[in-house]
């Protein structure tokens, strides 16, 4: 039937090139070919993939890893079934006058940071980094930035969260030069954490059902992804015909594209053992709030990869 | 007894006290009073001493604190519902967002009278109370006379068996107030209603009534009850025979009494 | 089933109990006043509870209230910081300013039709300045912290205050106008003893309405930008840490601390407009 | 109609003083950007320049003043941007553009005036079963207060969740939203108005005997109707804020909030201010009806001049 | 002249037209009319005749359409302004949010009269109305005729050298209207007061006036003005003397004249 072959897909955030592999799979026809009828939720500020995931709103979601080991721990078995993002985009931009030229230096500054589930890689890298997030000297006092640049722009922080694809292109939008900044990629800290896997409720992969279908939409999306990667001018134009809000430009999105294909480059969407081992090792060395008290079990598998991308 | 047969309105014994802000105020303390059938009972008294609260108890607008009502032998409460009587209040109390003629015809949709017929009674009592051609003003275009003959005509729309009126010519020159008083006046004796009224004027009450309530205030109790001895059928200058001037002078003493009380 | 069938009959139990209580002669004691709305309350919790169970609600969509209740105990602290930074500094200094502003616009208003007529329409236009645009904005303008919270409640306030303030100064009887008028009475002591007496009722209207939008409004900016204490911070990070008893222990207490704020303009309500045919 | 110079009276007023702010607001931004491009600016670091204020920094820097008006990203655009933007978006792209403000404002009204049906019937007869019985006056109403201290960014999202997975999804819970923020104004306005009418005007039909639905038609709901307006005007201004704020956790697609959130996000505040000032025009026009239609029934009614 | 140098109020071919819903009232047409100071002016005429706009236009509440009136030589407004006259309504119209001794206050602090001035001002009038005791009650725990007292009280409370009074008495017995008629003679033979009062009770008019304004409605014009030859001071029993008698059968033919237009 009709439910053997539709799925719902439910995106982190709005629609932009972050997500290009998706819609470039839906409008290249690559999930047809599978013949599947895939529906894009996009996603907001105020809504969390998770929660969507187990009110039976999608059959899966993109989900940073944190998030989504988070959830696990909170009760909701969600299972990472693909990685298409091979390296994490996260990193803190600084004006370079503050004076701010190492880890170190953030004590006594203000540092804005994305919440909603997105502070976790934040939180653990300054724990390890021995630097208490409650303000003081010795600290450093953190701003709930709304999902904007100006907090930097006006001085408001000394630092704050960007995506190397998105927010820091808008920093330089602003009429920053590059040279008036710096930047701290958590990629080069050794504090990355996994971003926008693929995940499902662990107890639908037992469905054989569900667990075709997942297969087939995985390899679809990774076509997607890898067309997107080879033809990103194409991939940024087919991600505006899907925003629906006529407020994101062209080349916002094709830069985006650019950048992204540079963090999808070298996964083909098995998850890499070793990145999640990474991933979870972060975030228990995060000391007094722990984003997670254990080290998780099963909370990713190959056997949708496995069978998709033999 | 053959007059508790035709007895329409019984109160024994009634009190009735308001709590304010600065204690309590006796309105009516150890009020009794028969009315039969038929009768047309004014009541007079010194301002403030109980009249419009003892209509209002009549009428189960107003609960006694002590003693008994009975109006056609059932209470008061079962009486208002079975819609027995009419009232026209001491200020107009008109519908704002009603016309003259909406707000005589109210009653008259409240209570299922038929489109036609309701034209037909608005028409009538408007004619009744000198309105027509008012119809179709509202309240505040009116004088406060012709307010109160709208309101008037409003409780004359209906056919009630008893009919409470609350000073209802307080604001009317003496012309119309003649007027209306023959008019009230042909209007019981063919219908036989039974008219409870309220009034100021000595002589009003005396040309009106079979039964003169004389009250005194603080607490409102009943001085004297004067049974007129004049005819049903009274022209207007009856106004001028000694039986009636006799009866306006024991009257006039009782209110006088009244006031001493002070 | 079980759960379900339960809560049904608990359901019809508190509503039964409660016709029996304001129908009884005591109905208007305070302790039943305060009885009545409390057992709701309570056979809502309860038949809440039974049907999470029942229907095995996952918590991160719905928690328990038990579950809830052990976090308003746990979390005393973290909660009233919360509330200190979210209430206290930024709905009610918000409110006071709105407030405040409002009244003095009204007053200004009522000084002449012409004014009246040129701010009213204007003031409907602020009023339907959705939070969602106001708040990045003025996060934008006065920064994070309580400040900006302020000036959202503020304008969130200002316009049912506003209008039911200038419906009340107009709400006087022609013939409660025309006896100033034969006092020769200037146009302030005509404000003073007659129309804002007159305009209370009215601008209670506004002023009830006035503290649910103030809480909400001094919440839902924070979640545009705050510091790392608030409800409304806590209410999104905790719900995208799918933190959800969190998420309603915050609510718990923004619906405490309103309900509150509603009742003493209630009771101040009541005190300054006895005379008013809806109060008497 | 004798409105309208009162209103372009106190508009003027109102640009004036917003024309004077734009130069302080963006004076900083402004500043940092003209030393990027070469232009002499005093004092001649951003941090020296933090610790002066807008007004200052805009006296000695007064060559800067002009830039403040036309600034691409700023802080309060000037009253000619946000027209430019707005003339752009609404007047000259065609309607069925999803970069038309006309495409949004539809897909925002829609579910205001679905929710706004919904809220205000739902307030109305909320608030007759509050006068009416006392059960549900002594219940029902503490937590119709309790409903409104709820924050509704907070609550849309499950709401929209919940009714996501029964299958209810598009202009539904859009509208559940708005009607939950529009009931509440209703509910308060109408109990007071229902219980406006003087004891003497009750009386009176109780000396008629008139049942609870007559008194109802003939004289609660026509005493109300002062305040039923007053009400339904705050009600339609709640419904569209309910509409624009569901329209973040229902994925940001389209509509008005989707313009400001998305104009936000990607620093184009114009996009933003263009949709601010669209969604209040929308209000304003909504207002406005219920104004001429509350003058029209008042007069009606005979109490307009009362 | 020197009738007028003396001269209060003076209308001059007064006009008054309302437009309403459904065409124009005429509430006034012509009406010219001269009052001199210390003069006692009775208006009388059927409800609707527009006695209370004519009173009205004289306190600035109305504009007529036609015609001019000066009050003290200037316009009514300025008049108005200089607080020149106490008002009394057809209804009561007390503040519902003050006492009965608050209401009676009220244009005392307006005025400035200083706080002990207005305690004992209040006292005093409240005694003249024979409303002591009732100073801490609300408007609403009155009744009506009490509710009327308290309003006279209100514009007796200060100095006004015009007192427009519009049928103050409508709603009190004879006996107490009796007391207060008295009162408001002596009040006046003392102050030197102008009074502009309406009244549909003619022995009323004659008692209390030394110049009687017969008016006849739709439009509202002057049919007569009697001025009265009894003397200044007047015992309660002046009224069955024939000089009384005589000047109320005149009166009432006058305002049967008027009914008969209709
Ligand atoms: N605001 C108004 N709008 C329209 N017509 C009005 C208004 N006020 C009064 N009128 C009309 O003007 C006429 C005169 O009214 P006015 O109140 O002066 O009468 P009056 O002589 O005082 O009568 P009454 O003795 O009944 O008080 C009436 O026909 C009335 O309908
Ligand atoms: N609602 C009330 N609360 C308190 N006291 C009241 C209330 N209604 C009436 N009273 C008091 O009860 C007494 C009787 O009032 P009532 O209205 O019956 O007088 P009345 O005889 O009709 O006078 P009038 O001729 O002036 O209309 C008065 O002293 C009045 O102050
Ligand atoms: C609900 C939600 N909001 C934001 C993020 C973090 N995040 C992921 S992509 C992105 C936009 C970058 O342009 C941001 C901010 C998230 N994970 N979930
Ligand atoms: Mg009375
Ligand atoms: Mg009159």
């Amino acid at each position: 039937d009709g439910h053997a072959n539709t799925v719902t897909l439910q995106l982190q955030w709005v629609t932009q090139a972050q997500f290009a592999g998706y819609y470039v799979a839906a409008d290249k026809g690559f999930y047809e070919e599978e013949g599947l009828d895939v529906t894009i939720l996009a996603g907001g500020p105020d809504i969390a993939p998770p929660q969507v995931l187990a009110g039976g709103g999608a059959d899966a979601m993109l989900n940073w890893m944190p998030s989504a080991l988070a959830a696990r721990e909170k009760g909701l078995p969600v299972v990472n079934i693909a990685q298409p993002f091979k390296s994490s985009g996260l990193m803190l931009t600084c004006w370079k006058d503050t004076g701010i030229s190492s880890v170190e230096d953030f004590k006594g500054k203000t540092i804005g940071v994305w919440f909603f589930g997105n502070e976790y890689p934040f939180l653990s890298w300054m724990s390890q980094a021995g630097i208490s997030t409650d303000g003081g000297d010795d600290g450093v006092t953190v701003l709930k930035q709304g999902f904007n640049v100006d907090p930097l722009l006006q001085r408001e922080a000394d630092c704050i969260s960007t995506m190397t694809y998105n927010e820091y292109g808008q920093v330089l939008d602003a009429g920053v030069n590059p040279d008036e900044l710096v930047t701290f990629k958590y990629e080069d800290q050794g504090v990355a954490t996994l971003e926008d896997g693929i995940y499902v409720l662990e107890d639908n992969l037992k469905d054989p059902v569900f667990e075709d279908k997942m297969v087939r939409f995985v390899r679809a999306s990774m076509k997607g992804w890898k067309y997107a990667e080879a033809n990103a001018e194409e991939a940024a134009g087919i991600v505006l015909d899907n925003d629906e809000t006529g407020a994101q430009t062209e080349a916002a999105q094709v830069r985006m594209m650019g950048e992204i294909a540079k963090l999808t480059a070298g996964s083909d969407g098995t998850l890499v053992e070793a990145d999640f081992d990474r991933t979870v090792a972060s975030l228990l060395a995060g000391g007094s709030d722990p984003v997670i008290t254990k080290k998780p079990e099963g909370a990713w598998t190959h056997q949708i990869t496995d069978k998709a991308l033999k | 007894m053959n007059a508790s047969a035709s007895c329409v309105i019984s109160a024994q014994n009634l009190d009735l006290t308001f709590q304010t802000n600065d204690g309590p105020v006796h309105a009516l303390k150890g009020v009794s009073l028969d009315i039969n059938k038929g009768d047309f009972v004014s009541f007079i008294g010194p301002s403030g001493c109980g009249k419009t609260t003892f209509l209002r108890c009549m009428a189960d607008l107003e609960q006694p604190t002590g003693g008994s009502i009975t109006v056609n032998g059932v209470s008061a409460a079962e009486a208002r519902k079975a819609r027995a009587y009419g009232y026209v209040f001491q200020a107009a109390g008109l519908y704002p967002w009603r016309t003259i003629g909406g707000n005589i015809r109210l009653p008259l949709e409240i209570m299922g009278y038929s489109k036609a017929d309701q034209k037909e009674r608005v028409e009538r009592v408007l004619e009744l109370v000198e309105l027509a051609g008012f119809e179709r003003k509202f309240p505040w275009q009116l004088s406060g006379g012709m307010q109160q003959r709208a309101s008037i005509a409003r409780a004359l729309a209906f056919d009630a068996d008893i009919l409470l009126m609350d000073e209802p010519f307080g604001a009317l020159d003496e012309i119309v107030r003649d007027h209306l008083n023959e008019q009230l006046l042909k209007l019981w004796a063919r219908t036989e209603k039974t008219i409870g009224f309220v009034t100021h004027s000595i002589p009003e009450a005396v040309y009106l009534s079979t039964k003169i309530v004389v009250m005194s205030p603080r607490p409102g109790r009943i001085t004297d009850v004067i049974e007129s001895p004049l005819p049903k059928d009274r022209p207007l200058d009856i106004r001028d025979s000694p039986e009636f001037l006799e009866i306006a002078y024991r009257v006039r003493e009782g209110l006088r009494a009244g006031h001493a009380d002070d | 089933m079980i759960w379900v069938l339960v809560a049904i009959v608990i359901w019809a139990l508190g509503w039964w109990i409660n016709i029996r209580l304001s129908n009884s002669a005591r109905s208007d004691e305070t302790l039943v006043r305060v009885a009545i709305p409390v057992i709701f309350g309570l056979t809502v919790v309860i038949v809440w509870e039974m049907l999470v169970h029942g229907f095995d609600v996952n918590p991160v969509i719905l928690p328990a209230p038990s579950s809830i209740i052990e976090r308003l105990g746990t979390e005393g602290p973290r909660l009233w910081a919360d509330f200190k930074q979210t209430i206290l500094k930024g709905a009610v200094s918000g409110y006071v300013i709105g407030g405040g502003a409002a009244l003095a616009v009204a007053v200004l208003a009522d000084r002449s039709d012409f004014l009246t007529r040129g701010i009213l329409p204007v003031g409907s236009f602020m009023a339907a300045l959705p939070i969602v645009g106001t708040a990045p904005i003025f996060v934008k303008w006065l920064g994070s912290d309580w400040e900006s919270k302020a000036a959202v409640v503020a304008v969130m306030v200002f316009f049912p205050i506003l209008v039911n303030t200038v419906a009340g100064l107009r709400d006087t009887s022609s013939m409660q106008r025309d006896l100033m008028r034969t006092y020769g009475a200037g146009y302030w002591p005509t404000l003073f003893k007659l129309r804002l007496p007159a305009a209370m009722p009215f601008m209670f209207n506004g002023l009830k309405i006035a503290t649910t939008l103030a809480l909400i409004g001094a919440i839902v900016a924070e979640f545009f930008g705050s510091p790392t204490v608030g409800m409304g911070f806590r209410i999104s990070t905790s719900f995208g840490q799918l933190a959800l008893d969190m998420v309603w222990a915050e609510i718990v207490v923004a619906a405490i601390a309103g309900s509150a704020f509603y009742g003493a303009m209630t009771l101040i309500e009541k005190r300054v407009t006895f005379w008013h045919p809806s109060q008497r | 109609m004798r409105s309208v110079l009162p209103v372009l009276t106190v508009v003027a007023a109102i640009l004036g003083f917003w024309l004077l702010c734009v130069v302080p607001m963006n004076m900083h931004l402004v500043a940092d950007q003209a030393q990027r491009d070469g232009l002499v600016v005093t004092p001649d670091t951003p941090a020296a320049r933090q610790d002066v204020g807008g007004v200052a920094l805009a006296l000695k820097n007064t060559h800067l003043i002009a830039l403040t008006y036309e600034f691409k990203r700023p802080r309060l655009p000037s009253p000619q941007q946000v027209g430019r933007e707005m003339y752009a978006t609404i007047i000259d792209k065609k309607i069925t553009s999803k970069r038309s403000l006309v495409y949004h404002g539809w897909v925002t009204l829609a579910p205001t005036l679905l929710g706004f049906l919904i809220g205000t019937s739902l307030g109305i007869l909320l608030a007759v079963g509050i006068v009416y019985s006392r059960v549900m006056d002594r219940s029902v109403m503490p937590w119709a207060i309790v409903s409104q201290t709820i924050p509704i960014l907070a609550l849309a999202p499950m709401i929209i969740v919940v009714l996501g997975s029964m299958g209810i999804q598009g202009l539904f819970p859009k509208s559940i939203i708005a009607a939950y923020l529009s009931f509440f104004p209703v509910v308060v306005g109408m109990v007071k108005g229902l219980r406006s009418p003087d004891a003497m005007q009750l009386d009176l039909l109780r000396t008629y005997n008139a049942s609870k639905s007559q008194g109802f038609w003939s004289l609660r709901l026509p005493a109300s109707a002062p305040y039923l307006f007053a009400s339904l005007k705050i009600g339609i201004s709640a419904s569209l804020v309910g509409t624009i704020v569901a329209e973040l956790p229902t994925g940001a697609r389209a509509g008005f909030g989707a313009r400001m959130l998305v104009g936000d996000q990607y620093g184009q505040p114009l996009v933003s201010w263009a949709a601010l000032f669209a969604a209040a025009l929308t209000a304003a026009a909504l207002v406005g009806i219920f104004s001429l239609i509350e003058r029209v029934t008042l007069k009606r009614m005979g109490m307009a001049a009362a």
